[in-house]
């Protein structure tokens, strides 16, 4: 890791915490929790992370440590979307239900 | 290229064009699925928009790993570590509750956290011998990284898992306070600091462990003294500290997708946390360090509006009230997510309106203990959507409305917001639910709601209490009015 | 470092740290700027902001120029450059009429495109060796670099000074249409793409002259046809292209200060260009291949409304209705430009407050020639901003206004916008001048505006015509008050 | 120029896009054209490119073109700034001008 390639690293890291900023502007309210489980799935790009590490180390410590950090990731790709799937679910318009059943 | 020119030229990278490509476009997709999922008649899309970036991101990745001397890879462990992960993670997350919803996500936040300080370690681990021997502004600058992706992992780590527990009832979810708190918190992040800086200039794998472990003490103590009902804040805020961390570990691994995705998740999910507080009515400052949010009793009496007179009712007066009404405005609050009343609200409502009765949803932004909490609730009775209406919509309504029934809520529709100047919750905006003909409030006993302010809503002489727990109490009426 | 994690990982790049940090600085700058720009109480700090960022990157690239073995830059002669360009360009920018503005931008756009066209010659002649004897990849995409930042510089370049020649009246004006416009400048691409194929495979330093001839005469066609009064929106079309250029030249350079400020202009200058266009209610497309704005005429018989009588005035019948009304909106146009009437109309305004009179200035947001055009000339002529009113804001108060003076205004005070669902203008909201008692219609004849339709307003009864040019009757007009 | 160096200037490209998208709003029309000319003083930036270049050709026709390029910038970048801010100063407030003279 050089002076030059960790200054390059954080250019891109700056733009794009500008871009984040500016991203979010007036969200409704209810559309709040659905935005954080949104964000959460996406630093579920960690797990990006986690596999390219996995094939550096050996022994078994690291194929421990890389089987945790890879399992780790995947859980929060996978439930992060899901979570945030189900709960948008709730906002797409249903049908109107019966009104003379219970 | 030519002299000069050739310095001002950043020259060959270690990650290949195409997998620079393809983190961009993994950025693109995350930057348009987070817009998308500002706005309600895109945020599905959005969310399906940044799946495909994820999976671009892990085919650009895993194509890495086939295609360059990584030696260590071994397939089928991996890939049962991302079956199990797949398969408990969409299990759960599928099987889950509509109303455990905050908790989920603070869990799988803590997952991610958690990953971030293990790439941390195992990036440790494998350059520590370089780090010995060669030390110098390269080894030291990942060190560092290193050392910031285990800081901020771990910290969200134990964080969101307290998050998880208070929210899922497993530790109390009241504002833990104890001495000192402040003071020990300083103390803990200096030693932080002191042993970083020493594991820079000699770095030893046991060091880093304890460095670790502070580190998640600390987030234990960040959290723990947070009240449950602002935990929906202190979520998006570790979120934010999650992407920060992902960030991280793109520093160590000079990975530009993660460098990029993980700062647009630490910068928006820090502009979404303020957004948050701010609907709360809190300020970020006020969440983190406050402790507030279970305080209730004392402020109360200091308001002291305790001199009135209460009428109480009982079910069976309240169901012809209800019969025969023209409008009825049903406005819930947090007692009906504890008392999971949902089903049966909706249940009521279908047979009023069965015997020709209007009923409409009042829906106020901070109703509940998350945002939009109400909405995911009653969505989940099926209740449909036009029939929930928002505060600004609803509000001229209420004067034509025969009866307001309040189910659970409290602060919400506290008339003083408006009127005394004096009161902690003065200024904001509330449900006008005094101008119905009547106002019907269900709850279980006289106590403050969130904000532990008296209410004096309940003292006026258009009030009616129905004391109980809201399902019992709407199950009761339900029935009454089935026999009118 | 160690085996996969190198190849994940950007190495040693040409720029020195410091530099990156430093047109990092300057982007954060640029951006912090043109997000202040775009709100009237942050604008001006903004500019200072960006300002700022310029400074930075320039004390950056002098001082790797200091330190890199840059053998033949000569500082004197740059020196000289710098300091013709400040005298020259802060004079004119300075001196020039404040009517004048759009022309210098397009002026000052012109010269930023013919540098980034000369950079990329410049880089394109020193690295022509080298390009010839290894061919490949990297000789190729440093071609393709250099012939985008001349093909872009050159059309934007030539563009440019076309559109100054246009709004500075040294060319006509007017929509100038030849035969076959759209076939040509199609087979003037084509050769201009084919050629630079050809460039690629066989670098030539002659080529690359004709492959600029052609761009430049490509860049006069383009705009040529285009009429004034489009000018603006074309102008901020080719200040995105010279954005898009600087990138290009940071691309050859490998200067990321170039690349990410060319992008932040050539993005954000379409979104503005957009906006503009929509403001004037055209589609981008329309003002780049519609060459209408002159159409006038034609337009105007189909619509015929010319069977009215016309109802003509004199400043001496005039004098007294305004002397002694209350209320008095003053309504300019795009012939208030033109007659340079500015001045003349404040000193109406002050002598009919003197009397008493209320004075108001109802600001159409597009008329004129420009956005804010109505603005910068009242401004100039010292009227205080808070008597400049915005349509939606003063539309109300025409009904209790007891004249309205249109002064060279015409399209924007058309009621067919409001009534005539046949007319071209149907739709655009209009200032409501037909409200007040009385309406006075400044200009010279019965001709139409820019839109070319005509306009009922003029035989309606309660419409006075005062003929003649804008300037002459305000001066009338005001001698006339004074002798009341 | 590597296709990696290419790609990684790709990349800051695109975020610096991204980013320029997202920083217009809605202006409102009074300001377009002092945005116009603020962005169009930012571009002036390639008087940067031109210093840079200019060190590296020798030779009359390199002094010559350098000299034209830094020229042509620096009046981009003066004129572009000026130009902007005496716009900018006609939004400023100006002091009630006296109500009796003319
Ligand atoms: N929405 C958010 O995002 C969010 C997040 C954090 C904080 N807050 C805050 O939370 C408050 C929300 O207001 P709110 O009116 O919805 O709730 P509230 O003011 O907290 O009042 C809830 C009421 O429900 C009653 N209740 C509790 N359990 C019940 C049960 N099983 N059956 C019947 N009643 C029950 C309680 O009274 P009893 O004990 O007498 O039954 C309590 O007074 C606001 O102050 C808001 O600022 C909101
Ligand atoms: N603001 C912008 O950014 C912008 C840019 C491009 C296009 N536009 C378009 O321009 C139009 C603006 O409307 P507008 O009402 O301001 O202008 P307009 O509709 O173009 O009408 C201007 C009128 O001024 C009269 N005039 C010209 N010179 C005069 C003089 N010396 N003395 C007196 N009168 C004179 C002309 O009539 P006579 O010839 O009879 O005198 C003409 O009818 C709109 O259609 C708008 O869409 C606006």
């Amino acid at each position: 890791m050089t002076a030059q390639s960790l200054a390059l690293d954080a250019f891109v890291f700056v733009l794009a915490v500008f871009i984040g900023f500016e991203l979010i502007t007036k969200v409704p309210p209810t559309l709040h929790t659905p935005l954080m489980s949104g964000t959460n799935f996406i630093h579920g790009i960690v797990l990006v992370g986690a596999l390219s590490v996995a094939g550096v180390a050996g022994g078994t410590a690291g194929t421990v440590i890389a089987f945790c950090a890879v399992l780790l990731g995947t859980l929060n790709v996978v439930g992060g979307w899901v979570v945030t799937d189900r709960m948008l679910e709730m906002f797409k318009k249903r049908p109107e239900p019966k009104k003379e059943g219970e | 290229m030519n002299a000069l020119l050739a310095v001002a030229e950043p020259v060959s990278t270690g990650a290949p064009a195409w997998a620079t490509l393809g983190y961009l476009v993994t950025a693109g997709c995350f930057i348009t699925g987070i817009k998308m999922l500002g706005s309600p008649a895109t945020a599905r899309r959005g969310n399906f928009i940044a799946g495909f970036g994820m999976l671009v991101a892990l085919v650009v990745t895993l194509s890495q790993v086939a295609t360059t001397d990584s030696m260590h890879f071994d397939w089928a462990v991996m890939g049962i570590a991302v079956l199990i992960g797949t398969a408990v993670g969409g299990f759960s997350a599928r099987a889950v509750r509509m109303t455990a919803m905050p908790q989920m996500v603070a869990l799988f936040n803590g997952m991610g956290a958690g990953a971030a300080a293990l790439i941390g370690i195992d990036d440790f681990r494998t350059g520590l011998d370089g780090f010995i021997a060669f030390p110098g502004f390269s080894s030291n600058a990942e060190i560092i990284s290193v050392l910031v992706s285990c800081f901020i992992g771990s910290l969200s780590f134990s964080g969101s898992v307290i998050a998880f527990g208070k929210l899922q009832e497993l530790i109390s979810g009241r504002a833990v306070t104890y001495p000192l708190q402040r003071p020990l918190n300083g103390l803990l992040l200096l030693a932080i600091i002191g042993l970083g800086a020493y594991i820079v200039v000699a770095p030893s794998i046991e060091l880093l462990f304890i460095y670790i472990g502070i580190t998640l003490l600390l987030g234990i103590l960040f959290v723990i003294p947070v009240g449950g009902a602002d935990m929906p804040v202190i979520i998006s805020l570790l979120n934010s500290c999650t992407g920060l961390a992902a960030a991280a570990t793109g520093f160590v691994l000079g990975n530009n997708g993660l460098i990029v995705s993980g700062a647009l998740v630490g910068a928006s999910g820090f502009i979404l946390t303020q957004q948050m507080s701010k609907a709360m009515n809190r300020s970020l400052f006020n969440v983190l360090f406050g402790a507030f949010g279970q305080g209730a009793g004392q402020v109360a009496s200091t308001t002291g509006a305790g001199g009135g007179t209460v009428r109480s009712t009982t079910s069976e007066d309240l169901a012809p009230l209800l019969a025969y009404s023209r409008l009825v405005i049903i406005v819930p609050g947090y007692g009906m997510a504890v008392a999971r009343a949902q089903n049966d609200v909706k249940e009521l409502a279908d047979e009023l309106e069965r015997r020709g009765v209007e009923v409409k949803y009042a829906i106020h932004p901070v109703a509940g203990r998350m945002p939009g909490h109400m909405n995911v609730l009653l969505a989940e009775a099926n209740v449909p959507y036009p029939q929930l209406r928002e505060m600004d919509d609803i509000n001229p309504e209420f004067a034509r409305a025969d009866v307001a029934i309040v189910i659970g809520a409290n602060d919400v529709v506290n008339p003083a917001a408006r009127n005394d100047p004096g009161s902690p919750i003065y200024g904001m905006p509330i449900l006008n639910v005094d101008q119905a003909q009547t106002t019907v409030v269900l709850k279980r006993s006289m106590a403050t709601g969130f904000a532990g302010v008296d209410n004096p809503l309940f003292y006026e002489p258009k009030t009616l209490m129905l004391f109980g727990d809201a399902r019992a109490s709407i199950v009761a009426l339900t029935s009454e009015v089935k026999q009118q």
